[in-house]
């Protein structure tokens, strides 16, 4: 049976992998599946340019940067959009309701800063992760072409790694963070007074997330287990979606260790269900925009055009 | 001024105007009781005394005088010690047999050692250092490295070291032993007048009998194991004659004591001066 | 004293110590010093530990750890020792490598990463060099510094009674007199490897470092700290094998 | 031989080893060795450093981590040196801390990053406080073990001349007889804070290692290495300024 | 055998088959010639002499054991020795003047250091050393370390590591400094003993002058700064009465020789045996 060295981040936008292992479709299939976690998706891209995994399961946005440098890599499938939000707590949250309701923009942003600023004399700090992450692009994409806030203006962005990230959310050492599940649903139980600023929708619409991503697809051994892979990939992610309770024990055995309570893990599953989606097609614009954004902020030296980054004829024959 | 504390280790401070150094029953056990190295070592050094320790190689001499010198505690036994207050003080200093210079200091430096934190100025220490240094004859090696120096150097800077800081108990263990005879001889001259001039107490030790003559005030041996004090002598003024027969019968008794054999002249049990 | 008596007592003033830091953690969580959430109280750990020995990983976690820690912790020391010994006693080989070293010594452990990666691939290879190399320079240095202040009479010693040539000098003088700095070393690097056993798991190597980031980043502190105490245990034991071994090697020095 | 020509001929054969490291890994990239992208060739790095350099960042780099790294150093160094001498001179000391430096011993920079934040916060002092932990346990042993093998003999000279209490132990024999020890582990330190660096620039501080982390989240291998190397030449200039001071003070050990 | 190569600093071996060590114009500097310890030293010693080295401490006696041992390079002339093949051969062997133990190695192990990698055994090295052990009196102190030794102990160590090794040329610094009258006299007995079987070459220093007298067939002075040889004297047949007026007569040449002042008795250049 071949064998597929599938390289992860933990969090629940990888979640589709834990089912499709927990429902053995993919032992069905004759794939051995063998699963390698990073601490964020530029350090899976290093092992991708490597070849020392054959797919990704991460942020799309780290395959731009190994695509500039020439790595042969393509996404087969989205695993989740709009994953991640803005929490923030202390005074930056201060009269926030306790779900969010009605998006806060332009101009309330602005003054929700500015109070901030103005009481405590200082910027707000927020926490993401390092520049060229998607939750560092996504913050700044929020601010400037959202919101038309200057990044640099409103708010000191600390990129640090998302262990310190949530740390440092938690100790306070920052007002505010980009965090995705199942943190989110985590910091709310340890920080009943933190609250949503911005939900993935509100800092944008269709945000790519995680995407399942093949290296040299069209490589003659990727033939044999390329479409029953993302066969078995899509089917996870439409149970995800449609009955996000079945998917309990897998994501808690497999991406929180056995570590997280039930509960937690079906709250943050359930608040996620609407997320998943797995049609490539569907972040192919969300992605231009960011790409478009990243080569305007300098981050990106030599841009690919975003289509070659995506296969959508292999999603596409699944007939879905 | 204490009494003497008759417990196991102690040290107390002082006991009368003339005795400097008092032992009573001191034993010693590098392993804790089960063998000993000194035992029923008894003895009373009076202030002001030139006394010469002999004994064979390995009975206990320098053992001894570390214990008198406050290094090693006794495992039995009482140390008396007048006069000073901190057994430590400078008014006590040891000559070691291997001199046991610290490598990182030079020879001037470590010449100092004893002088400071007693309140000298830099220029005092100095001066008296290199004083030091001009009676052991290496003034010209004041700024060398220990390595630098032979082995008979490395033994007049550590006499140097003690003379330094003037104390009124001088131990000295072999300190001429590495010496050619002149060198020996220029020392022991020195040794005796500034004794002379400064009424030290000076526990001396040597394995040479001559030395012991030409030096001591009282000669006492060492022997037998666990060693005690076996031979006590008091010799007759300087300068003595080494040919003079009662010198030469004193020196076949040592000889014997040192050897471990029984004493062959039954004489009273101080030897007095008249007699050499 | 006696030395039963005199080694109970040293156990004694470590038990304190250790109570008392115990305690002042406890109570800073208990007032409130610490933010919640950040850091549990000592005495909420046993459930969290106990649920780990339940499902096995706690047991797993270790046999992994241990290995990549043993194995990188020997591969590390033996050649640090090695190459920073030949170093300090052959001039012309030192002189070859002052320049690599210095451009080889300050990259980081997480840079080393990806090479360990590329060479090793994603397994216990690869944590295994990642740990290697933190031993290899604290042993590199440690055996280097030893050898440049041996007492250069011990080589006359050696070389008057036969052993001047460069075999002789290094088991005769070189290893017996470095030995106390060598040992130095390497209980600096018992230590060391243990922290980063982390660093080595970064990338999915299953191991107490992989368990304890999968904990951090789930906010598990009670987790995270129970693996650090478990990391502490394991190093108690090693360094304390290490301090018997270190007594009976260096019997000589009183 | 004279001085001169003999440093010159150790500055040769430095030369000499860094033309071969350079060499191999020139090699190595332009043969194929090294997957492409993973490696940039040397010859191929001075654009990027000429572009890092104009545009300042280098020099802002070099600055603000050369801030963490010198606070870090002296801080950890000290502290470590000093708790070292004084666990080796003190056995009460020593026993009371036994327990708790096996615990705290082993936990891993990247396991002080929240306590850094709690206590400093996402800021310089953050970073300093991660490199100066890993210097002080190096230094630590250093100057525990140095303190160990000291020839007892030693005390005894110290104390026969007046020097018999702890503060005359301490400065008339400890501090110099330890000397060699602490400055091996000084040493070893000097280059384990550069590998800290970027362990210590995780959390969001600017420096050397923020900014080589964020070229590797680019795959910006190029970049990687210039500030790789740029580390190598920090660490090689402190290195060799040490070891002037070191000659100076270890000067009797001729 | 090869030709003694003038060179400086060169070392050869043989040269004929009396001559033992050959010296030529020996000289040494530690600070690259601005000042020299040695300088102009001329020796031969025949193969089965037993010479004594006297000379005033710091004189460079040490040094010039070192430079025959090959352990220092001369910085002027040519040292020759005959027959060993390597100088540092277990042809050679040398008792240094504060001993040198290795602290690591135990009294029997230290004394063992010369006898291994020359294919023994180790029942044999552990006998031969225990052997040499017992001949200087420490048979019962071979598994201590060094640092449980006296001073005087230690010596003896280090001259059973020197005996065990049975070298042709054995070169002895101030071997019996520190040992006491008796225990040393009967170390010479068995020094004289095993040389008078072996036909050993003997190079011993000492500062002892009777002692150079009781032990040695020849006699050589080193003095002056820099140092060379001053004084070379041939010395009759054992055992030397030491109140002959010959002897006291060489031993006043020998006093001012050391003392570097002019030889007070012009005799032949040797002294001949028929005088004493
Ligand atoms: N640390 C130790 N452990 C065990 N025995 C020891 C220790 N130190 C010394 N000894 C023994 O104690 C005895 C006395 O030693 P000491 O140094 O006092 O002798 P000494 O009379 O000074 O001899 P020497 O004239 O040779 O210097 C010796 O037999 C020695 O072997
Ligand atoms: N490394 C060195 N650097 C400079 N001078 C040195 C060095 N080693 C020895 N000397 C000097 O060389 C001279 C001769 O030393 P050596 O040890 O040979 O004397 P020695 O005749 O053996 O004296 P002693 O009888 O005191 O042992 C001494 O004056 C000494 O200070
Ligand atoms: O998945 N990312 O960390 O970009
Ligand atoms: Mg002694
Ligand atoms: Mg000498």
């Amino acid at each position: 049976a071949p064998t597929v060295r599938v390289g992860y981040i933990p969090v629940l936008g990888s979640a589709p992998l834990f089912v499709m292992d927990g429902e053995h479709w993919l032992k069905d299939a004759g794939i051995d599946m063998q699963l390698i976690r990073f601490q964020s998706g530029p350090q899976a891209i290093q092992a991708l340019a490597a070849g020392k995994i054959d797919a990704y399961v991460a942020g799309v946005l780290p395959l731009l940067q190994a695509r500039a440098h020439g790595v042969n890599v393509k996404v087969v499938a989205s695993a989740a959009i709009e994953e991640l939000e803005v929490m923030a707590r202390g005074p930056l949250a201060e009269g926030l309701p306790e779900t969010p309701s009605q998006p806060i923009e332009g101009a309330a942003l602005k003054q929700r800063f500015d109070d901030f600023a103005r009481t405590s004399g200082r910027k707000a700090k927020i926490g993401a992760q390092p520049l060229g992450s998607v939750p560092d692009s996504m913050l700044r994409y929020w601010l400037k072409a959202r919101n038309d806030l200057d990044p640099a203006q409103t708010a000191d962005i600390v990129g640090v790694d998302l262990d310190a990230e949530q740390q440092a959310f938690l100790a306070g050492a920052v007002d505010a963070a980009v965090l995705r599940e199942p943190t989110l649903t985590l910091v709310r139980h340890r920080l009943p007074q933190a609250r949503i600023l911005a939900t993935g929708h509100d800092m944008m619409p269709g945000q790519p997330g995680s995407v399942l991503a093949i290296l040299n697809e069209d490589a003659p051994d990727r033939a044999a287990w390329k479409d029953r892979f993302l066969a078995a990939f899509v089917r996870a992610t439409d149970l995800l979606s449609h009955s996000p309770d079945e998917a309990v024990p897998y994501v808690r055995g497999a991406l929180a260790g056995g570590m997280l309570p039930v509960a937690i893990v079906q709250e943050s599953l359930r608040a996620s269900a609407s997320h998943y989606v797995s049609d490539p097609a569907s972040i192919v614009e969300s992605v231009t925009k960011l790409q478009d954004f990243e080569v305007q902020s300098g981050l990106l030296h030599a841009p690919q055009p975003v289509a070659d980054l995506f296969d959508l004829e292999s999603y596409r024959r699944l007939g879905k | 001024m204490d009494m003497a504390m008759p417990e196991t280790g102690a040290r107390t401070g002082g006991e009368s105007d003339t005795t400097m150094v008092r032992l009573s029953n001191i034993g010693l056990s590098h392993d804790r009781g089960r063998s000993f190295i000194l035992r029923g070592v008894d003895l009373s050094i009076g202030k002001g005394q030139f006394v010469a320790l002999l004994g064979p190689s390995g009975v206990g001499k320098s053992t001894l005088l570390r214990v008198i010198m406050g290094l090693t505690p006794p495992s039995e036994g009482t140390v008396t010690l007048t006069a000073p207050a901190s057994p430590l003080g400078r008014s006590t200093a040891l000559v070691f047999q291997d001199a046991k210079l610290m490598p990182w200091r030079t020879v001037r430096q470590n010449v100092e050692l004893g002088l400071e934190g007693i309140g000298l100025s830099r220029a005092e220490r100095h001066a008296r250092a290199m004083a030091s240094l001009e009676l052991v004859g290496l003034a010209d090696k004041a700024d060398r490295w220990p390595r630098q120096l032979s082995g008979g150097q490395r033994q007049r800077v550590g006499v140097a070291r003690a003379l330094t800081v003037e104390p009124d108990l001088l131990l000295m263990d072999e300190p001429f032993g590495a010496l050619d005879a002149i060198t020996r001889s220029s020392l022991q001259d020195e040794l005796l007048r500034i004794w002379a001039q400064t009424h030290k107490t000076v526990l001396f030790v040597t394995h040479d009998i001559d030395e012991a003559l030409i030096l001591a005030d009282r000669i006492i041996v060492l022997s037998g194991h666990p060693a005690s004090v076996r031979g006590d002598f008091m010799v007759g003024p300087r300068p003595r004659d080494r040919a003079a027969p009662a010198t030469q019968a004193l020196v076949e008794r040592l000889k014997a004591l040192i050897a471990g054999e029984p004493d062959p002249g039954e004489r009273p049990a101080y030897w007095q001066a008249s007699e050499i | 004293m006696k030395p039963d008596s005199k080694s109970l007592t040293r156990l004694g003033l470590g038990v304190i110590g250790l109570v008392v830091l115990f305690g002042v953690w406890e109570a800073a969580v208990r007032l409130g010093w610490v933010p919640a959430g950040l850091l549990p109280a000592p005495s909420s750990l046993g459930p969290a530990w106990l649920e780990e020995v339940r499902n096995g990983a706690w047991q797993a976690a270790i046999r992994d750890s241990l290995t990549h820690y043993l194995l990188g912790l020997v591969i590390g020391t033996v050649l640090g020792a090695l190459v920073g010994l030949l170093c300090g006693a052959v001039g012309v080989l030192d002189a070859l490598l002052a320049g690599v070293v210095r451009v080889l010594r300050p990259i980081p452990g997480l840079a080393w990463v990806p090479f360990a990666i590329l060479w090793f691939g994603l397994n216990t290879a690869g944590a295994t060099f990642v740990i290697a190399i933190s031993v290899f320079w604290i042993n590199f240095y440690a055996a280097y510094g030893a050898v440049q202040s041996i007492d250069p009479d011990l080589y006359e010693v050696a070389a008057a009674f036969g052993h001047g040539g460069f075999f002789g000098r290094l088991t005769k003088v070189v290893l017996p007199a470095s030995a106390p700095g060598l040992l130095a070393g390497l209980r600096t690097g018992l230590g060391q490897a243990w922290m980063s056993v982390v660093a080595a798991e970064l990338f999915g190597v299953p191991g107490i470092g992989a368990r304890m980031m999968q904990a951090s980043s789930l906010l598990a502190t009670d987790l995270v700290v129970v693996y650090m105490l478990t990391m502490a245990l394991l190093y108690a034991l090693t360094d304390m094998l290490f301090m018997v071994v270190r007594r009976r090697l260096l019997g000589w020095q009183g």
